[in-house]
Formats: C-alpha cells, structure tokens, sequence
C-alpha cells in the first residue's frame, strides 16, 4: 500500500541545517553547496560581510528614528541580515525581486537609496522607489500576496524568452495563507522560473512557527512538484551558495525552487510590538550565539582578513550609510495636499476631477476672509 | 459590418486584441480546448497558442495575482472568471493589488488588467450563478468597472478595455450572450469606455439602468409610450467611474428618475445614482429618484427568480410611481 | 545537504495505487488494507455493489429528468460509485461530511431521501435536506470552501470531547483552491479530527488534473504533517478500507489524514457540459475497462454470490429508488413567491419586513382591477 | 458601573461571553499570549484556555472557514481580523457561506459568528491599516453590520453580537480604543443591537455618522451650538441592517441631513441613506443629502491622512451647506 507519511524529523533542529560557515566561525564543506561559491575568497566574503554590517546599522538607525517620532514605524531585520544579503547578492541586475515589508537588506542590495527606503516608514509615500530602477517591486503588506505576484511575473520571462528569474520573499507565517499555496500551484503547472525564499524566522508576530507547520517548512513544497533547500538563514555563504543553485535551476529551465532559510528574528516584529509577551530571554539568548554577523566576523577574522584598518573602514561605510538615511529622513518634506487625487487613474475620470477641486475650493477657503472668520469664531 | 451574437463579438474583440498587441494573455479556467463554460474565447487557444490563452488551475486569486505579476513585466492579461459567484476568491488580490497598484507606485506601476465576469441572472442556473456583484468593485477607487449590453458595446468595450492602462472589471450580460446585432470592427469613433450612453431617448423619466436590464428598458420605454410616457433610457457602461454628467443631462430635462439594477437594492449603485442625482439636480426633481432592483436577500432559487429580476412589469411600475401615478 | 526533490514518480498510474479488487474481478490481497474489511463478506459485498447500482441508477434517472426539462442541470457522478460508496459506507452516523456538488451517492448513503436530493437540481431550494438529520452539511458550490468547514467542525468534535469524525468530500481541481491548503494548515495545527477525501476524477470541467498537481495528489499533504493514502477509487473495498484506516486514525487522537481516491468522470462535468472537445473516445474507453460496478460485479459472480434472483433484487431497488426520484421530483411544487425573503435572518429586519410588504402589495396589484387593466393594457 | 477604556469594554464584553456560553470561542491571530495587537483579547487565553482562545494561522480565509464549520457543530466562533485591510483574503468564506448559510438551508443552520474587525484610520499607520471596508459587507444581504463609537457601546454590542443568531460584523473604532467611559454591565436595559441611537439632540440638521467619528459629530454639535445651529447627530449603530426610521423620525424634524463616515463616498453607506433618506422624505427636506466622507481614492500615506479624513470642520462644512450657508 502506498501510505505517504510525513517524516520522522517534525523539528526544525538547526543540525539538520546546510551550512558553509559554523556558529563558532568554522569554514564547513558541503559537496552540493560549494561549487557555487568557488569563487567567494576573502575579499568577496568581507564585501558579504559589510553588507551585513551596513544592513544592521541601517536597522539600528531607522529603529532610532521611530523612537524619536520621525518615522511611523519600522520593521526590524537584525538576526536576518545574513539570509538576506547572502540571496540578494546571488541575484543579477535583470532579476526580479518581490518581497514583504522586512526585505529592507534586500532592497539595500538592490540598490535603494537610503531615502528612498525610508518614505515608506515615514507615511510619507506608499512606495519608495521605482520598481523598474532596481529590479524589486514595491514591498507588499498582504502577507504572501506577493508570492503570486512573483509567479505571475516569472510567467512573463519565460514569454519573453529571458533567462532571469523571479525571487519571492516571504515569511513563515506567509505559508499558511491560500495565495502562497497558489503561487507553488501555478509556478509547478508552468514551470515558472521563481524561487521561493521563505525566511523562517520562528515568529509570525507573536505566533511561534510551529502553529503554522508542523513540518520543516522546506517540506512544503516537494509535494507541489517543486524541489526544496533547507540552509542555515544566519550562515550567509550557504545562503549564497543555496540561491546561486537555486536561480541557476531556475534559468535553465528546470522550473521553480524553493528555500526555506532558518533564522530568527532578533528584535521585536516591528518597533510596535513587544516580545516579551510571548518569548523568552534564553531563547534570545540562545539565538544571539548563532549571529550571522559575528560568525562571519569570526571565519574573516580567522583567516586574518578582517584587519583594523578593514574594520573601520567596515564601520565608516556603515556610518555614512547610517547618516544618508538619517539625513535623508529628515529631509523629507509632505506633500502637497492635493497630490493624494493623483495616480488614481491613468486619466483622472471627471467625478474625481471634481472632487479634488471641491477639496481645493474647501481648503482655499480656509484662507479667505470668510475661512479665517470661521476660524475665528472657534 | 457584421450580425455577431453579444458572446461572439466579445470573442472576435478579443482575438483582434491579440492579434493587435501580443503582450496581451488571456488567462482562466477552462477558456483553452473547452473555450470557456460560455465559449467565449472559443477557437482563441488554438489560434493563439497556449503561452497567450492560458488554461490556469482552478484558483481565482492564483488568477488574478498572477496576472498582476504579468502586468508588473508589462503585459497586458485578460482574466476569465467562470460566474459572478465565484469573484470572491479572488477578491483581495482585486482590491488590495489590482486597484491600488498604480496609486501605491505614484504611476510607476500600472495594471492594465482586464477582469471579464459573466453576470446577473435569469438563467436558471444553481447557486452562485446569477448573481451581481458590480458593487463591490464599484466601492474600490483604482478600478474601473463597466457592463456592456449590446453587441457593438461588447466588441468596442472588450477592446478599449484591453487598452486601458487602468484595470478594468468587464462585466458581461450571461443571459443575453446570444442576443444578436450588427458590429463594427472599427473602434476609433466609438465613445469612450468611460461614457454613457442614451439608447432611447424621452422627456418625461429617465431610466438608467446597464447590463442585461438595458434591453428589459428599451422594453419598457416601448410600452410606456402607448401609455403616452415618453421614457429616456440611459445604459450606464461605466458603473464606476460614473459618468454623471449624463444622467444629470437627462434629469435636468426629465424631472425624474428610475433605476434599475439586478444586485440587491442595499449599498447598490443605484444608491449612489440615487444620491449623486438628489445632490446635483435637487430643484428640478419632482420625485424621489426611484430604484427598481433585486431584493435585499441572496439571489433566490431559480424557480422563483423571477420575483427577484426586475422585470419590464416592475420598471413600468416604478416609472408609475415617480409620474405620480401609483404611490 | 538536505535537499528535498519530489520523488521521481510524477504520473498518476494505476499501477501504483492500492487494490483490494482488480479490474477483472480479482480479489487482492494488501496487509494494510485487508484487516479493516475483515468483516466483509459476501453479503457486504453485495450490500455495497447495491449501493452502487442504485447510485448509477439515480444517476441516470436524474439525468434523463435534466434531458426532460425537468432539473436545470445535474453533476452526473458515474464512474465514482466506488469512491463514493465505499467511503460513505466506512462512516458511523455521528460523523459529519462536508461535501462538494457531486457526491449524491454519499448522500444516499447518508440517507438522504430522493425528493431532498432532487430539489436543488429542480431550482427549488438551496438546500435538500436538513444536515443534521443525515450528518452531511449542505453541498458547496464554492470550490474548496467546505474543506474549512470541516475542519471547523473538527475542532468542535475535538472540544466536544467526542470520537467522532468530519469528512472533506473535494475534488482534484479544489486543491490548486487556497482554502484547500488552508484547510491542510489548520487541521494539523490542532490535529482536527477530519478525513480530508479526494476524488481525482482526472478532470476539473475540462482541465486534466495534470495542471493541477505536478504530482500524485497523495503527495501533498505530507509536507504538511498529514499522512496520506492512494488508493484506487474504482475499487470499493479499497476504499472502504482506507476510509475506515483514516476514520480510525482521526478518532483515536492522531489528527487529519488524506486519501487520494484515483477515479474518472465517465460522463460530462455536468449535463451542461460537452466532454467531447477536451478528451478523446480512447481515454474513455480506457476508463470504461475499469468500470467500479463491473469489477465489483466480476467479483461476486466468480464468487457465485450474485445469483440471478439477487442481481434482479438489485435492479429491483435501483427501480424503486429511480421511481423515487423521478415521483418526487414531478410532486414537488413551486414555493410561494414570498418565501424568498424568509430566512435571510433568524428576526426579518423592518427594512426587510417593508421590503417584502411593498413587493406583497406589488404582486396584488395584478389582482385588482387596475393591474388587471394595466396588464389588459400591453 | 466601571470606567474603561472602549478597547477594554471589548475584552469585558468577550470575557463576560466566554464565562456566560461555553460555546463561545475566540479565533484569530496573535490574540492568545499577545493578546491580539490591539490587546482586546488581552489575559483571555490565560483566563480561558487555548481551546477557547485560539491563536490561528496566518490565514484568514482559514480563520472564517473553520468559524463555519464550529458554527456547524453548535459554537458560537468569534473571529478578530487583525486590521481592516486584511479582510479580503477572508471575504469569500464570509459572503459566499456566513451571509449565505442559513438562506441556503432554509434556516436549518445557523451562523451565529462574530467577525471583529479593528476599523478606520487617524493613527499615522502604514498600508492597509487604516481602512474603512464597511460597505463591502452592507451590500452583503444576511449579515449584520455594526459599529461601535463608545465604550458602553462596545460592552454592550460585543455581548449583543455574539449572542446574535445571525452572523454580525463588529466594527471597532480602532482610534478610539483609548477613549474612556462610564460602562454598565448589565445588558438586559440596553436598545438592541440595529438600533441607532440619538447622542445629541438637535433640530435644525440631523448628522448622521458611526464608529470613530461619532464622536468627531458630537464635537461638531457642540461647536455649531455657538454659532446658533441645533445639530441632532445620530449613531447608526447598525450599518446593515439599518434603522430607517431612526433617521427618517429625525430628518421629518430637521428636514436636513449630513452623513458622515470615512470611508470612500462613492458606493458608501452614505450613498444608501442619502438615497433611502430622500425616498421617504422627499417633501420634507429643504436641501439635498449632503455626504461627508473620504475621498474616492484609496486611503492615502499618512502624513496626509488628515485631507482625506472628514473632521470637526469639513463637518462644520457640511452643515453650512445644507444650512444654505454656503453653496
Ligand atoms: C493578510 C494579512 N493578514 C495579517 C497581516 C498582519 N501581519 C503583518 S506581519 C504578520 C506576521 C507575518 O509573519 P511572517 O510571514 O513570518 O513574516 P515576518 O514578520 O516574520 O517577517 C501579520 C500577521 C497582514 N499584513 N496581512
Ligand atoms: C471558486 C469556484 N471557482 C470556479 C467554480 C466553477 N467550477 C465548478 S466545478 C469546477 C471544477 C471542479 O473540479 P474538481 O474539483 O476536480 O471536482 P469535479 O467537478 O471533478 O467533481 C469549476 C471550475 C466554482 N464552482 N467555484
Ligand atoms: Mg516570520
Ligand atoms: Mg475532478
């Protein structure tokens, strides 16, 4: 009889991890994962590594910036920064990223600029910058939603006869919406070249993953007929090197992928949410040994490569990147009122023309006599 | 100059519009060998091949959030959904991608998606078959939702909304596919997408209504004018933006208002109309604008649907009734 | 590494499902399956082949009744006798199923009275029966959307302390729906006492189940943490089996569990339908070899239980039951045309109330003179 | 009688109804050791237990669709969906089976499942957090639609939904989850829950709104007072079904209307009343319905937020108009 049960491993034990570098800094070897990254010597490794310092920074700033009331909120992506930097830098220029709200790093790869990455956070614009510039759609707040998106768009390389890919990031929690589900349905029935890079960083808001899956989520997708990676999120040359597999397989016809990168998300789900409610400090604790920055740090250092001079040369890249943003920030200025009836439409229908000149009408009249008396009076 | 069934002339304004563009792909369930439970991309599949009329699983936000994807690499896809009572699924990636795209991207990204929906009732069908879920669109800014009623408007409306950079809900009249009339292929003096259209003109009420109900008004107007009323009827085809301007044309000369849609009769468009006219024409009505709609319960049974349609009978009563004839 | 790739097996071939009956009649022999028919012997052998010539046999009254005027369509379900039958037969009264359009053979099962199972095929009612006297929800036209529901009940089994279970009934083309794989997420997340039962008819209205699933569909639910079966759904006691396995396991605390019941829609999707422009004669023909009915019947004459005198029994009841059918279809009666405004809510809202007054006075009008003469008048 | 905050009428209101019915169980995401986002659920799970206060997947279609089935069996579910926004990839479980299941069957099954939905915006919140997606539901005939705008009201509706037969849709007015008043617990004196309350007597215009901007109306009423004008503002309460005669009773004495709430004006509640309002008090009224609302845009970033929220003075506005005060 062909009974079909779910394996034994029902954990997401970290041992059972793909991994190049180890907690503690060690160089480890993967038959499978390091031929994709032959070519990362130690000046391709500090470049990751200053990524990640760059990425955790940018974090640290924005995360200042809420506090001090100049940004409405933020997404915290430290513990994360090797998961996303190591897939982003994986990436070509004519790849297509769509993502969720925490790819920040992502975008930082990409090619973002630092005010553009912050309009979002400063209620100021809904998209920060133009898609099409830097090869990353406009994060998505629906979770998973975008994952079709990806789908939809890999649907259209293939049409067009290119051989990039499509790479949608998503979250843990994301798998348990219908729309991811979907998207491996439809990328599966076309042979879509998409990867899916699910981080899985142990929390969905305050939910532990293990009420969204009761499997390693790399488990998932074998039964859509779409082959999964499992790797150590926090081990930024597996991430790497398990993207690079990833994409190739992608581009050369084999269809969509998955990744599930096991991380954790060191901070709290955005600067409104309080984590402890819901974990505890060894658990942080625990996950704090296994940072992604520190064990790359302790691999460069081991080889000699991280010296003073390149660790401040780290952190200066890192400050100035900080500064641009912080500067950026706060030089935002609002908009103008009536620039909400705009991009609506293509053409703006003649109801709404309408309305935003009433509006205008309204506002003006807060300037004439006839307003300041109004005014007055209360 | 061609006699087309309304399925039809939906069926040739979608083949030219792969033939004139081929960043257009129609995706859908059933619409490549089977052409479609209603056939209406009949023979497109094997014309056009499988990567341009795509047979997709049976998912509808998979539909149309795919197709968001596709419009995000610059194409310009038709979305088949099977029957009006199946929209549903698919509904968050219509409201929350689809129509705000363009908006959240401050025009970087546009959704020239087309969202083809087979609507209302008097089929005799089961469940979810016959219903009219217009509003829900029609309450979403970013989209543009439009009924046609004739076969000219199929053709010429199908066409211009491939075009449209803005995405567009197609609603389709199911139970008058096989109505018949004569079609031009050649768009370029046809009105614009967003515009109504008067389709009999009168003096004493206007009736707008749009979709399958165009034809029961014409109906209507018909009868009325043994009565010695003389009935405007007015066909909507844009349900959202509305063109207002035309309605309020018409009451300002008529004094009066019908109008008549088969969703429920709560939250309904006929409410806006309603509302929209009262704001803009309030000295010249002589009565309350008057809606003749389906009931504020699910559409019903089918043997008993007939209570629920408006019908010429209904119209007829409720052009009495702001004529001041039956109150 | 751990890289997890669909097994290699990507068809649904016969030859891999479970069998306890081959196509010529032979009895085979599994020792997963085999203990949970122990109890089967000729009798309930002949029990079930009843079952199914009755369910042809209403099958194809209803469908005359279609052809005839009298229904405004009907899902004809032969070829999925075996499916339907074994399954339902594996159920104890205080299951509940929660069932698609197709599986008028469960609900006979189920006890279902032919004048219930007719109304909403004759445009009368919504719903034939009421569901809690036969432990079967009222059919879903939605697509997947019942698949929640029965988890949802589910979990109120599991609350209620019962040992009692809930049945999915879906389709192949209901699990590309998101709310099928929701469905997945949520029942082992609670380890729900539900049956989640497939039947891969090969055919989703005119889609090939290959565009649904790269893979046997059986294979899905394992990432998910659900155990799966694949059996052959033409085979009754195959199914009987399975289904009783998969009972047993959601009774005794070990959570969902899936089966794939491997079938074919001999007939259209519906009497709407034209199957003749989406497959060809040959594959029907195919299927027709595997006849459920004919191998059940192959079984029992060689094991002589199928005595002239009972195969006329047979036919005896499926005559009556069709006679059933086709009386209590022409009997009923239109329902009076106010009906439709009742039970929208548990109290008629007066907005409502009005509402159905104003169309009551409307319809009188017709009555009294003036209706007479405005409808004399056209 | 307790003074609390309306978010903590609410976790009252669900604790008194889990401690009255142990049928009652709570679903959603983050409400158990979070306490939901909001911490309406706050201490809940602890008090309760996990299989009465149920921590979801991240799935909202998931969280209404096993509301069902627990509906099925004889609970009474009520689901929090965390945000507005993120009520859409749940919307076809809730029109196509809660809105649909007890027409369906005749009465046979019942859908006594609350579905809580934090509303509304004014609290400088990203994408999709500050939506007002109330009309989509209203349209929606079966189910009930209601609002709450004070923390009596929050207690005593939360009690009265969940204890409805019929399936209710309980707005909350997210940005007045601080706000604090005086709360009795006994419900038994309470109007019932689709009735619309008068908060402000008044007799020059009737102003009618619900949820966060009640209380902006009161405000409004108070101002107005200065400058000599008697504002009657109403709380609907009830969305859908709606207590037409609530506003009917209070136009008849007004003769003038202004309906107010945040949500896009085109296809809104406001549509509905107005037109509802002109029917049946066509004579009556000296001025059109005037409507107060957001704009026909989708809810825009929110450092302009406030251009597309009615407040005290586009109310003020709104009454001069229809005062005649200014045109
Ligand atoms: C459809 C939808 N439902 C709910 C939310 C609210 N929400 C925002 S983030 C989040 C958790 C997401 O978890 P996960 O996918 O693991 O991503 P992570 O936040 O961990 O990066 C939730 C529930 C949402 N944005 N969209
Ligand atoms: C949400 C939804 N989308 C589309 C349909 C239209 N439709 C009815 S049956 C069907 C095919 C179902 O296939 P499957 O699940 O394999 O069941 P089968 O008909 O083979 O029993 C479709 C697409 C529907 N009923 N619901
Ligand atoms: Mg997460
Ligand atoms: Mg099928």
């Amino acid at each position: 009889m062909l009974t079909i049960r779910p394996s034994t491993d029902t954990s997401t034990r970290r041992d059972r991890l793909s991994r190049l570098i180890a907690p503690d800094g060690e160089r480890l070897h993967d038959p499978d994962l390091d031929p994709w990254v032959a070519d990362v010597f130690e000046e391709q490794l500090l470049a990751l590594y200053e990524d990640m310092v760059v990425s955790r920074r940018i974090d640290t700033e924005a995360t200042a910036l809420q506090r001090q009331g100049q940004l409405v909120l933020w997404p915290p992506l430290i513990g994360q920064e090797a998961a996303q930097v190591g897939s982003a830098r994986a990436l070509r220029k004519d790849d297509f990223v769509f993502s969720s709200y925490r790819e920040n790093a992502v975008a930082y790869v990409r090619g973002v600029s630092m005010t553009d990455m912050i309009r979002v956070w400063r209620g100021s614009q809904f998209s920060g910058w133009n898609p099409y510039d830097v090869g990353m759609a406009t994060p998505t707040v629906i979770i998973g939603a975008q994952t079709l998106h990806a789908v939809g768009y890999a649907m259209g390389i293939t049409r067009d006869g290119d051989d990039a890919a499509a790479v949608a990031y998503f979250g843990d929690g994301a798998t348990s919406e219908g729309d991811t589900n979907e998207a491996m349905v439809f990328a599966a029935a076309y042979d879509a070249p998409v990867v899916f890079f699910c981080q899985n960083n142990q929390y969905a808001i305050s939910e532990p993953v293990g009420l969204q899956a009761q499997r390693p989520i790399a488990d998932r997708s074998p039964g859509f007929g779409i082959p999964s990676l499992r790797v150590d999120g926090n081990d930024v040359l597996a991430v790497l090197a398990a993207t690079r597999m990833a994409l190739d397989h992608a581009r050369t016809g084999d269809g969509p992928m998955f990744i599930e990168a096991v991380t954790y998300r060191m901070g709290p789900h955005t600067t409104s949410d309080d984590p402890t409610r819901y974990r505890d400090k060894a658990e942080e604790q625990r996950w704090r040994e296994l940072d992604p920055l520190e064990r790359t740090r302790r691999l460069l250092m081991a080889e000699g490569a991280l010296t003073d001079e390149r660790q401040a040369s780290v952190s200066a890249r890192a400050d100035a990147v900080a500064k641009e943003l912080r500067d950026g920030c706060l030089a935002l200025r609002p908009h103008e009122p009536l620039s909400i009836f705009d991009e609506v439409y293509a053409d703006t229908p003649p109801s709404l023309r309408r309305e935003r000149d009433e509006y205008a009408a309204y506002l003006a009249s807060f300037d004439d006599a006839d307003g300041a008396n109004r005014e007055a009076a209360r | 100059m061609t006699e087309l069934t309304l399925a039809k002339a939906i069926t040739t304004g979608l083949a030219d519009a792969l033939e004139a563009d081929d960043r257009v792909v129609l995706l859908g369930e059933d619409i490549g060998k089977l052409g479609g439970v209603f056939r209406v991309t009949d023979g497109l599949q094997e014309r056009f091949g499988i990567d341009r009329v795509v047979d997709t699983p049976l998912a509808e936000a998979g539909i149309i959030g795919t197709a968001v994807g596709l419009a995000y690499r610059g194409f310009r896809p038709v979305c088949e959904l099977q029957f009006d009572g199946f929209v549903f699924p698919g509904f968050d990636q219509v409201v929350t991608q689809v129509a705000k795209m363009r908006y959240r991207t401050q025009g970087a990204v546009k959704m020239p998606i087309t969202i083809r929906v087979p609507f209302g009732g008097g089929i005799g069908s089961v469940e979810h078959h016959s219903e009219s879920p217009e509003a829900y669109f029609a309450h979403t800014p970013g989209l543009r939702v439009v009924a046609c009623s004739s076969p000219q408007d199929a053709y010429s409306m199908i066409r211009q909304a491939v075009e449209s950079d803005d995405p567009v809900v197609f609603f389709e009249p199911k139970r008058r596919y096989w109505s018949k009339g004569e079609v031009v292929t050649d768009v370029s003096a046809v009105p614009s997408l967003d515009r109504a259209r008067v389709v009999v003109p009168g003096t004493d009420v206007t009736l707008v209504t749009y979709g399958p109900l165009v034809q029961t008004a014409v109906d209507a107007a018909l009868a009325a004018e043994d009565d010695g009323v003389s009935i405007e009827v007015i066909d909507l085809r844009s349900l959202a933006p509305l063109d207002e301007d035309a309605i309020v044309d018409s009451v300002q000369k008529t004094g009066r208002i019908v109008i008549a849609h088969e969703a429920a009769r709560f939250g309904g468009i006929g409410a806006e109309i309603a509302a929209m006219v009262t704001e803009r024409c309030f000295d010249r009505l002589t009565a309350p604008p008057l809606r003749v709609t389906g009931h504020d319960i699910p559409y019903p049974p089918s043997e008993l649907e007939d209570h629920y349609l408006p019908d010429l009978d209904r119209m007829l009563d409720g052009v009495d009734r702001v004529m001041g004839v039956r109150v």
